[in-house]
């Protein structure tokens, strides 16, 4: 009997591993989409119900805390199994790349939620007053007193939370999604094909890095005081090199 | 136009309760220009917080043009709140925008094309001193700089109300003359109150038509600039205009503070006095000016062998009054009293 | 680091047998021969779940537990080729799983269209197992000299339906039974799931390769302990059980149901 | 045929859930202590290697986040398996509450490093200009600009990250750890047994939820402004109704 | 002791660059009190910040007591710093702290013991006034109030160098003073140099001994104190004690400006000018005082019909300058030039 036979052959690799990550980066992107846009307003929210906030209302703060630490409490494969009829009725399946979106969003949409809660925590209040004085709306306050000035503080949220969203795309992956996690997990891992195990690292581990590269980018060049410094630098030594 | 009627803030709770403004009454009518000073921790920035209610009084009213702003809807303060420019002591600017998209701020709540707005804040800055900062962000400007972005945003929505927080506390005295200018500008233009908050005695006898002292919570004096002055009895006209240490005497004289008290001082006063008792006089400090056209001031004089009834009557007939200067209270000694 | 001695050498000590913590029969299966079987032979057994079936065998071998009776031979040796410092050996065959071809729309094989959509599980060992069914039902033909523990849809000759795949984990599989045509899975999955057997549409026995194996850490073969827990495993008893036992009747069949 | 007695009985269920709970709480209890001890030394160190920071070195800071990035690359499985003989060397077994803590907290750490970091970017440059001023050294601007001014923010992200670790120790119940999330698994998800599934969400959505209530009072008692605010309303209805 | 050499700070790069401060020289003795004055965005606070190598100068070298700063390794640095106190433009206080404890930081990190912390950052609140205030977190101080922690902050280790920008500008009068006060005396008790930024000329008046003028990053005038104030060619000495607006002479009189340039001026000048003119003079602004004992200070005065040249040697000849004062120079047409 030959074990051989179960491993993917090297050359094979490259067309069993890039439609995985292809999968992956898609699954990712839709569902982060989906996440900053309900997760940013939903933060919010929850941040100006909360004493000190805008529409203080601790009743309804405790109530909308408490659904988004539902979102947060379930292990992952029982939230996917809990909302099966709801994603069905979303999607119309259960299974592949649609169905995993539906509880992948709510998974990260908790998550951010609780992101930019702490990001807007971090805003100094004075801004809010100079919104006010200025004669802002609530709305307004949001955009340009909270969010705005707490966005190098929520892309770095976000940076995180994506890169939770690859791992939870590889538990997906049990209700075929596929993607690269998935792929890691089922000819990595089950099959023990080591070359699989390898190669599905080496593009995760780049794919995470690569986000938090761009993250980390993205978050100096939201910050004024960061991004001034470090340019400097760099075209002084282009200054240099023409010398 | 601004009143106030019982103005009380009380931060804190239980034994830490502290009481920052003390049934403060008083009001600002359009086109009038009320300065409010007193002592660090006195109460002037949460008097200006308490006005457009971004903090909300702990009891009595605030009067906006008419308005009871605690009875407004939310929706209705706001709109007040787009009368009111207000000046913060801390300069409160928006990091991530630059100085002329801080300027602009007002104008986009308001929902300003675009167009009307980018020319607004260019007029605005300019106004301030700042074309050649706009593109500059908060932390590449300047102290100053930045204080003059947050006056040039009070001022966007062309409001009827200012409330201005120390505005020319961070400035030199150019740029405080040129922001105290813009705001007279304004004020004659648009009938403009302006509650101007500051610590600045010289701002003050510059750009106030009225002023009133804050100690404590509670306005201790309040009184029309000249007038304040002209009475040898005001702390707070002393105050605005302080004197100075001055030389001494000889020693056979007496020295004598002699200030202005009427519109009416003739201008060789000194002559006249030395004239009418027959002795020398001399000028030992002064510091004479005029403001909005009213000539004000006081002088140490010494005079040698005078009558002290005599000297008094003399002086009150030429307008001004006159009392002995006891060494010890001379402007050296006050300083040492302070810091003790 | 390592534990100095293992259970398995030390007499009288609890001899622990781990499963897939999922599988409610054989933790059923375990816990009768540690209450039935054991006290006969001069043993104590323990069961303990495990989900993970790598950690079950690296246990094994290294003598943390004495044994498992979650896999079947072909799976055992794709493990002791993917793990060289593994030493397990198959003890005994004590049961078969209930495996077969189920559907949620159709109540025959026949009737499955054109482009259907069939799920396996998403290891190899069932995987293949599922591909040996498909075969059995002749909705598909293996190439020559496939040998049934190791097929992959590679191995796939013929596919006159045009059956597409999709990979599933045992759970996720019944759940989405609604959303596919035709799925190869474990009994016990389905009829947890509330599913009914007559979803079943089609279960021939399956050949020996997929017997359940008691499978002992080699380095203690010799032990008293695990010669006891061998001799316990092969009892009639258990067959008796297998056979009659509500718990586990039509999940774990006895070793020679047809 | 009874499917019924595969289930587990009503009233066995506290036995087998309160047990599970406890576990959870030892296991990330132990996590969360190493996380919190190794994550923050980490966090500021990559932030002050960072363009701007105490000791800018771009090199040191692109090959830390890296490893910090491959601790965060890894599904939680994969992770768990390829550390196994460094799990063995440090435990002594790979199985356990004990082995399960070694892969939850390289996972922790590397997610908390990431909070850490994205916190200490909020705190104004000018505070560590002040600390220089006054003749800190590193280590003093690090505790005392640094960490302590972002506090409230770094306490927010350990609530995630606390939350997160609940999870990860669902899966961690795979190597025999146990736990809350592993019950719910193994006997909601895999057992299709709704009990003991909906007692297990009751107990993880309670657990959850009081992570989050510890984890906001703790951000409210370390932010002065936050604080003070809190407090009045609340002795003023005292006030109130004695009267 | 501080000790600049060519130093030079450029913000920037390429088409953006800014040259902020320009190739300055300049030093502070052991005891001195070295003013700096200048427009908003001068270069002041950049100043400050380069002298404790807070921002790395461009090019050129800073010198603290005889230590040239940028050669130092971090440690060394450490230890110079700390006898560099630094008060920050902004105050700069930490957020989770209370009053006390911003005030103990510097002790904290030089690992001073807890009771001597306490007792010093007990005496430094006291000196600063804010006894009251220790457990108060810095937003539920005043402006003022945040100022002055910062102010007892710098001082906390009693440092020979002490670089203050804009310490005193969030201050009234009286609490200026006293913290001028305090300034003096711990330069006369520790031999404490301090660079003293400010705005203010009352303030620099009350408390430096020089002053320099600085504007685009170039220093453009700078004296001592009292050598300024007499030398009426020089506009930092105008700018420290500006005219103000006075009274307009009668018809038929001239007006003349002026001013104090020696220490020998007699205290009848007025009535000995009217005497050697044969003619009257009347006073219609003043502003006279003592500066460091020294007699400073000019008036605005008018003549009847005295011969120009007659009057400026018999004022020179008392010690005073005189110059013809046409009318479009007053100051309120000044404040307009300004704002133009
Ligand atoms: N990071 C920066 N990038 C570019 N320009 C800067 C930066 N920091 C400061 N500047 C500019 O340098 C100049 C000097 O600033 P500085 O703060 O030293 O002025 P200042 O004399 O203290 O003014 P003020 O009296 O208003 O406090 C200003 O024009 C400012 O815009
Ligand atoms: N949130 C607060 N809690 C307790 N006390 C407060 C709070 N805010 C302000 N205070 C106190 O109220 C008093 C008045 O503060 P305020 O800022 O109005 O003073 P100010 O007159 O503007 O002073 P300055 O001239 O220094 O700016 C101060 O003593 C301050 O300590
Ligand atoms: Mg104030
Ligand atoms: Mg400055």
């Amino acid at each position: 009997m030959s074990i051989r036979s179960l491993n993917v052959p090297i050359d094979q690799i490259p067309a069993l591993v890039f439609p995985a990550l292809l999968d992956t980066l898609i699954m990712v992107g839709i569902v982060m989409l989906i996440v900053v846009l309900v997760g940013i307003p939903l933060g919010a929210l929850v941040h100006n119900l909360a004493p000190g906030g805008l529409f203080e209302n601790p009743p309804l703060h405790t109530t909308l805390s408490w659904i988004v630490s539902i979102g947060r409490s379930l292990p992952f494969l029982i939230l996917m199994a809990s909302i099966v009829p709801f994603t069905r009725f979303i999607t119309g399946t259960n299974i592949g790349i649609a169905a995993a979106v539906v509880p992948m969003a709510i998974a990260g949409i908790a998550f951010f939620t609780r992101i930019v809660e702490n990001s807007l925590r971090g805003v100094p209040p004075t801004l809010v007053r100079v919104a006010k004085a200025s004669g802002a709306s609530p709305l307004q306050i949001i955009r340009t007193a909270q969010l705005s000035e707490a966005l190098p503080s929520i892309i770095g949220g976000l940076t995180i939370n994506t890169i939770a969203m690859i791992e939870y795309s590889a538990i997906a992956g049990t209700i075929g999604a596929g993607g690269i996690g998935y792929v890691a997990v089922t000819y990595g891992y089950q099959r023990f094909d080591n070359t699989v195990m390898l190669a599905t690292i080496v593009i995760l581990v780049a794919t995470v890095a690569s986000v938090q590269l761009i993250g980390d980018r993205l978050v100096r060049l939201t910050t004024p005081h960061a991004r001034t410094q470090a340019r400097a630098p760099r075209v002084r030594r282009r200054e240099t090199s023409l010398v | 136009m601004i009143s106030l009627e019982q103005l009380t803030k009380v931060y804190g709770h239980g034994d830490a309760q502290t009481v920052v403004l003390d049934r403060l009454d008083f009001s600002v009518d359009a086109g009038e220009i009320f300065a409010v000073v007193g002592p660090s921790g006195a109460g002037k920035s949460t008097l200006a917080q308490c006005v457009n209610l971004l903090e909300r009084p702990t009891s009595g009213s605030v009067l906006v043009n008419g308005e009871n702003l605690s009875q407004l809807s939310e929706k209705a303060l706001r709109v007040a709140r787009r009368r009111i420019g207000t000046i913060f002591q801390s300069d409160g600017l928006y990091s991530r925008r630059t100085a002329a998209a801080n300027v602009a701020l007002p104008l986009e709540y308001l929902g300003v094309t675009a167009a009307e707005t980018r020319a607004r804040t260019a007029e605005l800055l300019d106004r301030v001193g700042l074309s050649n900062k706009a593109g500059h962000y908060p932390h590449q400007l300047s102290g100053g700089q930045r204080q003059r972005v947050g006056i040039a945003r009070a001022l966007a929505l062309r409001p009827s109300v200012l409330l201005s927080d120390e505005a020319t506390s961070g400035l030199d005295p150019d740029s405080t003359r040129s922001i105290v200018a813009l705001l007279k500008e304004l004020r004659d233009d648009l009938g403009l109150s302006i509650l101007f908050i500051t610590h600045e005695m010289d701002t003050v006898l510059q750009v106030a038509d009225s002023v009133a002292r804050l100690d404590h919570g509670r306005i201790v004096e309040s009184g029309r600039i000249v007038e304040l002055l002209r009475d040898p009895a005001s702390g707070l006209g002393r105050a605005l205009r302080p004197a100075r240490s001055h030389e001494s005497a000889a020693a056979d004289a007496t020295e004598w503070f002699v200030s202005y008290t009427s519109a009416a001082v003739p201008t060789d006063w000194l002559s006249r006095l030395a004239d009418q008792l027959g002795t020398t006089v001399s000028l030992l400090g002064a510091s004479i000016e005029t403001v909005d056209g009213a000539t004000v001031g006081h002088a140490s004089i010494g005079v040698t062998g005078a009558d002290r009834e005599h000297l008094i009557a003399v002086a009150h007939s030429l307008g001004l009054d006159a009392r002995p200067e006891p060494a010890g209270e001379s402007a050296p000694a006050e300083i040492l009293e302070q810091v003790a | 680091l390592n534990p100095p001695t293992s259970a398995n050498a030390t007499e009288g000590a609890t001899l622990v047998v781990a499963t897939a913590e999922g599988n409610a029969a054989e933790q059923a299966l375990v816990n009768f021969v540690a209450e039935e079987v054991a006290p006969k032979y001069g043993i104590s057994v323990e069961f303990k779940g495990l989900a993970d079936s790598n950690t079950i065998n690296r246990a094994v071998s290294e003598g943390e537990i004495a044994g498992t009776v979650y896999q079947h031979k072909l799976w055992l040796s794709q493990v002791l080729e993917a793990n060289p410092d593994f030493k397990e050996t198959a003890a005994v065959p004590v049961f078969r799983w209930g495996f077969g071809l189920w559907s949620d729309k159709y109540t025959s094989v026949d009737q499955i269209p054109d482009g259907g959509t069939v799920s396996l599980y998403s290891d190899p060992a069932n995987e293949a197992q599922g591909l040996w069914l498909l075969k059995e039902a002749g909705l598909i033909t293996l190439k020559d000299g496939t040998t049934p523990g190791t097929a992959t849809q590679d191995d796939i000759a013929t596919n006159p339906k045009n059956l597409k795949f999709t990979l599933l984990d045992f759970a996720a599989q019944s759940r989405a039974l609604p959303d596919l045509d035709l799925a190869a899975g474990y009994t016990e999955y389905y009829l947890a799931a509330n599913i009914p057997i007559e979803q079943q549409i089609f279960a021939p026995a399956a050949p020996d390769d997929f017997a359940g194996q008691l499978t002992i850490g080699s380095d203690f073969a010799d032990t008293e302990n695990i010669k006891n827990l061998v001799a316990a495993f092969a009892d009639p008893a258990v067959q008796e059980f297998l056979a009659t036992d509500p718990t586990v009747k039509g999940i774990l069949l006895p070793i020679d149901a047809k």
